[in-house]
């Protein structure tokens, strides 16, 4: 077994009445690869995510994360061997603030319970400044500004920050694998750029995290992801370097049309 | 009388029951298609129709308009339902409509306290408005035998015409333009609005013909029990609730299977088991919490994959 | 100092604030300012009952002819003071009653109170009642437990319970030749009292029950119960309950065809009954603790002036024993003063054979009245006629007879 | 501004803010005390004259609330006084100190409520029966064992919490409208069942049940100090501001910690706290048993004030004023709880008044005040945590908060 | 001079935050096939909602046939002459085939007119007269987007707004709607296509618009487009 394949799916597919979503889909991730995903909408980018996230259960196939096969365990489970992800319709708790949308992340790390929520707060100050800091480092990765704004709502913050936000959030449990879902989806090409740029930041600082990225926008595919995989009608059509998938016939027909060449 | 023939009896008295408890289920079902509302006040239209048609009779033996009593039950019918359905369509506009968007407790809290007002209004406003109110007999009386059963010309006309109400409001939600509209609207508001449908006339219907039949329902109720009574709502909104959800919330067929599926659970649990009267609804609720939990959609209704 | 408050109150603030003492202290004003009393020291006495719900009708009936005996009282020249009425919904609720009850104990002006008409509110208060030491004179309610169940002084009842009722309703029937009976009874304590005390007189008569079958109140339907009684076949059938239960039982035990007599408690003794029905009442059997109204002299005038008020709601059943316990406790409080202790004893020690338009009314040494007569009562076209009095009676229209 | 701050720092701060607390509690008295409907009107047109004030000047209540900030342990014990002095105030009426615990009954009830309905977004329309289960627990077990009050108030809380085990199947599988049906069926099948059932004493309910009584000192004797006579009532009065502070402060520490922030989770947005680790089943179940819990404590609570417990006290009616009480005082605030909780229980109450009006007018009143504040009198605000964890980032902290924080370390 | 059919002036409207419109100018001229090119989130959508009184038009003004339609509601805008195949198809999934198309001819009074465009339907797509009578959400993507066009075209519209009609389609069911919208056009219908795939959409269209982050970047006649830097760099590939 290669030791630096830290997930692979084995023949993933899911049916939503009658529809292969997912049709026996390999994909596989080394230990600090980032892969990209990339497809035209509905070719079940996302439902990859869902299935090996624990949302949905796959109708056949299998999924490994570190050797292990993560098939049939419930989605907190999932998250708890770390694998973290954002989704593709930012699901960041809108009326919390920034630092209790961090706070998530670390959840499963915290050794705290109902009872001493409420005899022990001494325990919960020293907890919530240790966990404070790290969503400010976290934060401040991305922009000292948000460490300014962690008190606020996320709701009264701009696209920009929130997609910022829901990947401290993923961040925030230090998890071994990364599942991003469109984040540029909805922001300038100056936002996106910047956003690439933090998204290498917090590769670099956490040495070894592997990143898969669903993504429209091939500026962004290209200037981040070491191999792409295409999808189309939920199989898998291409594989290699970014030029390699993007010179691919199959590729070009199922994004631009059959005559894309042309372009 | 032998077992089949009180089998045969109480399944006529659950059919009746059902009946009634279709009608009501059915305003629960169409509301919940196009505005994604339960309304609990559904069950204080179904009083307020009653209510209507006692009204209506009031008036027309103070100005003595007495025709026979085929035009008598006619008028009380059509103007009850007519009066019930422009109360139904007000509320909607003041009341239902502004939290339809709301996180679904308000929406819930703001129909129960308009049942409340409605229930309170009937009771303060109408002339000795908390006493039993009996209702006049318009029905034919008579009665025939088949072996044992008594079956009365006034169940057959009441179960004929609850059943010809629901026929006609499938045929006006299934073949008519306007219940295309509807349905469109229940199922894809927006798509709709696309078709040249207007969004808020059509709201504005639903709630027209749901109180309509609510009131129908209410009439049906005081002429088989022969009285209404301002308090009788509350516990009919839950029953019509629980019967929609029963038969599958958003079909109308399932509002009337799941109607007369609670009128025979209620009569069958009171006839059979030990302390049954007194505890029929106690057996009935426990039915509606095993489906909730293992067959939410109800008995017709789909399965529904939720979106990520 | 100005200048600190201005940082919370800016002068633009100002008139603000200030039209908003102005509103509060006017809104104080006013409520002092109640209207001035008379010329006689005016003593409060209260009256409590479900004025809202489904119990309103009774309740309102009540509280009018309370009204009806104080307004008698406050026009005699002769009355020491000047009588003015506090009343309060109890909503036929226990807890909702705890609160009127102190509400009503809490003023020190209120000397004593005639209170509800639902049994479970009347047990439930006696302890507030008695804390508070205001005397409180039941004018409606029935459950025995209501005065036999404490030594309170300040308890008393004005009608009668359901054991007298009960053993003279049995007794009728059995009598009459009727042995077999099918009991509906609603599930409260009032149906379930009733239910009680009837099994125990009707079995020690040697009287056969049928079957015991409990509904309940929110209930329209009750043709199931109906068609396993027809089956039974009963002499007649017995229910304890309340009128809105009653009308639908009536009509629907009319519509399946059931031959059996229908009696109904005291429950049931009030004029939506027959006005609901209509023919279907006929021939309808209910009893009721004391004489027949019209018959007492002072009863008739009564009703007359009740009418005259032009009250909207009917006096019902209990509206009599209302205006009774009005007048009770404006005499004990004529002659004792505004004292609540000195009431609470001269009610309970010294109402003895006082005549009044239900009869004579004695308490005991529990505060109850004994009352002397059971009145049966016939629905007869559309009226409660007294059954010694009804052509049934008479013989000239017959009940359905046992089988 | 850094003027203004330093003034408001000072005891010139600490005076308004008392002074703040006093008006409001004047005018609380005023609204108990003087009889008849004009005190509500004036008080309500007041009210609502203060909210558009206050929606205009936006920076008033800002600088009330940094106040209040400020001098959060001052507040407290100023707010703790007042509310201890309530029964020297209203000692000439019984009632309304009797309303005020019925009011702190609710409450905490509604603490309970709120962490199910609030917190954690599970619709509970069957809280007057666990509202029941306590109140028969602590009844059953007083009358039939003679446990004394002390014990059978937890038990009663215990015991609710126990039957909330009848719904975990329906709480986990449902949801929304659902689940609300499936509460409102069973909320019905224990109001027929205690009717129905010989051994919780049917309609009649549980008579003569002990009140309280520690040591021998029974809690239905008045206290006399001398100067002044302070009804029975304020025995429970001081019992329940205890109660209540227990839970309150429960209630409060829940949701200023990780578990608030948890729940918080689970109500927005289940799948996403599914993929960040959080056992949304568990704390579902944990949270709906503690909420049972506090409804139940209150039930026993009313079982040992009042005495006497019958089926009608726990009808849905109840269940409707507890989800009423949290929607608009506002969902997942113990501050509008407690607001909630004092105009839902105080205005039917001055509401008698109008007599036969009152139910249609407190329809119309609810319906009124969803459409105009659908988020409830004192909306949801952004947890703050950044006080909590000391004084290293006090400085970010002002400036990023505008919240009144009411944990202190 | 030509005659300018569909014209956005300064339009500047929000969706829920996400997407937005910044001051567009977009006109749609008479008889022609006008498009709009963007990628997923560029805010496509948000115009079309625009249009059609969906979304809230902060300023700007919005004209159709010379009368303005702006902030109108949508039911009117469609009964100006304006049909839309919303994207994602949005069909009516639990009703049939012919139902889903009476919907569509919702705001015409006439029976005859209505059997004559089923026919003319049924006659560009033989396929949805086979599924007469099959509920809607049972057939197949490319079914439901023809039922989508067809339904579009029930209405007999003036205009025709396509939203992202090769959306989840394969290449040749896409190649096939293109073919149709272009026989749509030729019949006389005035088309504005708004897309993803620009390749096959300037193939058709004479005139396009590029949008980016709500902002028109770009436009010009096919050609121009076409050979344009700004559609290679902003918009499809790197």
């Amino acid at each position: 077994m290669d030791n630096s394949r830290v997930f692979w799916t084995e023949d993933l597919s899911i049916a939503f009445g009658g529809l292969l979503a997912v049709d026996r889909v390999n994909l596989d991730i080394s230990r600090g690869e980032i892969l990209g995903l990339i497809g035209p909408n509905g070719s079940g980018k996302t439902t990859i995510f869902n299935l090996v996230t624990g949302i949905y259960t796959p109708s056949t196939g299998d999924f490994f994360f570190e050797g292990e096969s993560l098939l049939g365990k419930p989605a907190y489970q999932i998250a708890r061997k770390g694998i973290a992800r954002t989704f593709q319709i930012s699901r960041l708790c809108l009326d919390l603030s920034v630092l209790d949308n961090v706070f998530i992340g670390m959840h499963y790390r915290q050794k705290y319970w109902l009872v001493d929520a409420v005899f022990r707060r001494r325990l919960l100050a020293r907890e919530v400044s240790q966990a404070r800091d790290r969503a400010f480092s976290l934060l401040g990765v991305f922009n000292e500004e948000l460490v300014d704004l962690a008190g606020k709502p996320v709701g009264t913050l701009p696209q920009i920050d929130r997609r910022r936000v829901e990947i401290c959030r993923a961040m925030a449990m230090e998890p071994k694998l990364l599942l991003l879902d469109e984040p540029s989806a909805g922001m300038t090409p100056e936002e996106m750029t910047e956003l690439m740029q933090d998204i290498k930041k917090v590769q670099e600082e956490s040495e070894g995290i592997s990143i898969i990225i669903v993504e429209h926008d091939m500026t962004v595919i290209r200037s981040i992801s070491d191999r792409v995989v295409a999808l189309n009608y939920g199989r898998k059509i291409a594989e290699g370097t970014f030029e390699e998938v993007s010179d691919n016939a199959e590729v070009r027909e199922a994004y631009l049309g059959k005559r894309g060449h042309r372009l | 009388m032998t077992f089949l023939d009180i089998l045969l009896q109480q399944s006529i008295n659950g059919l009746m029951l059902g009946i009634m408890y279709s009608l009501v289920a059915v305003g629960f079902t169409l509301y919940f298609g196009v505005l994604d509302v339960i309304n609990f006040a559904h069950g204080d239209f179904f009083m307020l129709g009653g209510f209507m048609a006692l009204m209506l009779y009031a008036i027309a033996e103070a100005v003595g308009f007495a025709g026979n009593a085929l035009v008598v039950v006619i008028y009380l019918f059509i103007g009850s339902m007519i009066l019930t359905g422009v109360v139904g369509v007000v509320t909607e506009r003041v009341c239902v409509k502004p939290v339809s968007k709301a996180p679904m407790l308000i929406s819930l809290l703001v129909t129960l306290g308009l049942g409340i007002a409605i229930r309170e209004a009937v009771r303060v406003l109408y002339p000795r408005g908390s006493d039993p109110k009996g209702f006049p007999t318009l029905m034919p009386q008579g009665s025939f035998n088949v072996g044992n059963i008594v079956i009365r010309y006034e169940n057959l006309i009441i179960f004929g015409l609850g059943i010809a109400v629901i026929m006609a409001v499938n045929f006006l939600i299934n073949r008519t333009k306007m219940g295309a509209a509807i349905r469109a609207v229940a199922q894809d508001g927006e798509a709709a609005m696309m078709m040249g449908v207007d969004l808020d006339r059509t709201i504005d219907i639903t709630f027209l013909i749901g109180s309509a039949v609510a009131a129908v329902a209410g009439i049906m109720n005081g002429f088989y029990y022969g009285q209404t009574m301002f308090n009788i709502g509350a516990m009919m909104g839950v029953i019509g609730f629980s019967a929609a959800v029963i038969g599958g919330l958003g079909n109308i067929y399932g509002a009337i299977v799941g109607g007369i599926l609670f009128g025979l659970l209620e009569t069958f649990a009171a006839a059979a088991l030990p302390y049954g009267a007194e505890n029929k609804r106690v057996f009935a609720f426990l039915i509606v919490i095993l489906f909730l939990v293992f067959r939410p959609t109800g008995i017709l209704g789909e399965k529904i994959f939720e979106r990520v | 100092m100005r200048n600190r408050f201005s940082l919370l109150w800016k002068r633009s603030h100002k008139g603000l604030v200030l039209t908003l003492c102005l509103l509060l202290v006017l809104g104080l004003v006013a409520a002092q300012c109640a209207p001035g009393a008379g010329k006689k020291e005016t003593v409060k006495i209260s009256f409590i009952g479900p004025l809202t719900g489904g119990n309103a009708g009774p309740g309102l009936g009540g509280r009018n002819s309370f009204l009806l005996a104080v307004k008698e009282r406050n026009e005699d020249p002769d009355t020491k003071y000047n009588y003015e009425v506090v009343q309060i919904d109890d909503e036929c609720k226990p807890d909702v009653g705890v609160q009127a009850a102190l509400k009503a104990s809490s003023d020190p002006d209120v000397v004593a109170g005639a209170s509800h008409y639902c049994s479970m509110v009347a047990i439930s208060t006696a302890d507030t009642f008695h804390n508070q030491g205001m005397p409180s004179m039941v004018w409606g309610a029935v459950l025995p437990d209501i005065t036999y169940g404490n030594d309170y002084v300040e308890i008393t009842r004005v009608n009668g319970t359901q054991i007298n009722q009960n053993e003279v309703h049995a007794k009728m029937m059995y009598d009459m030749g009727y042995r077999t009976v099918s009991i509906l009874h609603d599930t409260t304590d009032y149906g379930r009292g009733h239910l009680k005390y009837f099994s125990e007189s009707w079995e020690a008569l040697g009287g056969q029950i049928l079957s015991v079958q409990g509904v309940n109140v929110d209930q329209q339907d009750y043709t199931a119960e109906l068609t396993k009684i027809k089956a039974e076949n009963p002499d007649f059938i017995y229910f304890g309950g309340l009128t809105p239960s009653g009308i639908p039982i009536r009509k629907q035990m009319v519509k399946l065809g059931i031959e059996a007599q229908f009696n109904g408690t005291s429950g049931i003794k009030n004029e939506s009954f027959n006005e609901a029905l209509g023919p279907d009442a006929e021939g309808v059997i209910c009893f009721l603790e004391g004489a027949p109204i019209d018959e007492l002299p002072g009863g008739k005038a009564f009703l007359e002036k009740y009418e005259a008020e032009g009250y909207e709601e009917p006096p019902e059943a209990y509206g009599p024993f209302a205006y009774v316990a009005g007048h009770l406790i404006i005499d004990a409080i004529e002659k004792v003063g505004p004292d609540r202790a000195k009431v609470a004893e001269e009610l309970e020690k010294n109402t003895k054979d006082r005549d009044t338009i239900i009869g004579k009314v004695s308490f005991d040494d529990h505060g109850q009245n004994i009352v002397p007569l059971i009145t049966a009562y016939v629905s007869q076209d559309g009226k409660w006629v007294s059954w010694n009095k009804s052509e049934y009676a008479g013989g000239q229209r017959q009940l359905v007879p046992p089988k | 501004m850094d003027d203004q701050q330093r003034t408001l720092a000072g005891p010139w701060g600490i005076i308004i803010l008392l002074g703040v607390e006093l008006i409001i509690y004047v005018l609380f008295l005023a609204l108990l005390l003087v009889p008849g409907g004009e005190i509500l009107a004036a008080e309500a047109l007041l009210l609502v004259a203060a909210v558009f004030y206050f929606r205009r000047n936006p920076a008033l209540g800002a600088r009330i609330q940094q106040l209040f900030a400020a001098h959060a342990r001052i507040a407290w014990i100023g707010a703790v006084v007042l509310v201890l002095l309530i029964p020297f105030f209203i000692a000439s009426s019984p009632y309304w100190l009797f309303t005020i615990i019925i009011a702190g009954l609710f409450l905490t009830a509604c603490l309970g409520l709120n962490l199910q309905l609030g917190s954690s977004g599970m619709v509970n329309l069957a809280s007057a029966a666990f509202y029941a289960v306590g109140a028969y627990a602590a009844g059953l077990l007083a009358l039939g064992w003679g446990w004394p009050a002390w014990i059978t108030l937890p038990a009663g809380a215990v015991m609710a919490g126990l039957f909330s085990a009848l719904l975990f199947v329906p709480v986990l599988k449902t949801k929304g409208h659902y689940l609300a049906l499936v509460t409102i069926a069973f909320q019905f099948m224990v109001t027929i069942l205690l009717d129905n059932m010989e051994w919780t004493g049917g309609p009649q309910g549980l008579k003569n049940i002990p009140l309280f009584s520690v040591a021998g000192y029974s809690f239905n004797t008045a206290i006399n100090l001398g100067f002044i006579k302070l009804p029975a009532y304020a025995n429970f009065f001081y019992l329940m501001v205890l109660v209540v502070a227990v839970v309150g402060v429960a209630s409060q520490r829940i949701y200023s910690s990780w578990v608030g922030v948890t729940l918080s989770t689970i109500r927005d947005d289940e799948i996403a706290a599914q993929t960040f680790g959080v056992q949304v089943n568990r704390w579902k179940l944990v949270i709906f048993s503690l909420g049972n819990c506090f409804i139940g404590l209150a039930g026993a609570f009313y079982s040992h004030l009042v005495g006497f417990i019958s089926p009608p006290n726990f009808a849905f009616d109840k269940s409707l004023v507890m989800v009423s009480i949290v929607i608009l005082g506002g969902m997942d605030n113990v501050f509008g709880v407690i607001v909630g909780s004092l105009l839902l229980i105080i205005l039917p109450e001055k509401l008698r008044v109008v007599q036969d009006y009152r139910f249609l007018i407190y329809g119309l009143v609810l319906i009124i005040m969803l459409i105009f504040r659908p988020r409830g009198l004192v909306p949801f605000k952004a947890r703050d945590f950044l006080d909590l964890a000391g004084p290293v980032r006090r400085k970010r902290a002002a400036s990023a908060s505008s919240t009144v924080s009411e944990g202190g370390a | 001079m030509t005659e300018m059919f569909l014209t956005l002036e300064g339009v500047t409207a929000a969706y829920s935050n996400m997407e937005a419109l910044r001051r567009v100018n977009v006109q749609v001229e008479k008889g022609k096939i006008a498009c709009l090119l963007g990628s997923n989130g560029a805010g496509k959508s948000t115009l079309i909602k625009a249009i059609l009184g969906l979304v809230k038009v902060v300023e700007g003004r919005i004209t159709f046939d010379g009368e303005d339609i702006t902030r109108e509601k949508t039911h009117r805008v469609v009964r100006r002459g304006i049909s839309i195949v919303p994207e994602g198809k949005r069909i009516f999934p639990k009703m049939t085939t012919i139902e889903n198309l009476r919907m569509g001819a919702y705001i015409e009074q006439d029976e005859q007119a209505i059997e004559e465009r089923l026919e003319r339907v049924f006659e560009l797509f033989p396929r949805l007269e086979e599924r007469a009578h099959q509920i809607a959400g049972t057939m197949s993507g490319g079914e439901q987007s023809m039922l989508s066009i067809g339904r579009g075209l029930m209405s007999s519209p003036r205009l025709m707004i396509f939203d992202e009609p090769s959306l989840g389609l394969a290449p040749i069911l896409v190649e096939q709607n293109f073919e149709t919208i272009q026989r749509i056009n030729e019949e006389g219908t005035t088309v504005f296509l708004v897309e993803q795939n620009a390749s096959l959409t300037l193939e058709i269209a004479s005139y396009g618009y590029v949008l980016q982050k709500g902002k028109v970047v770009a436009e010009g006649t096919a050609e121009q487009l076409t050979d344009s830097e700004v559609i290679q760099s902003a918009y499809l590939k790197s």
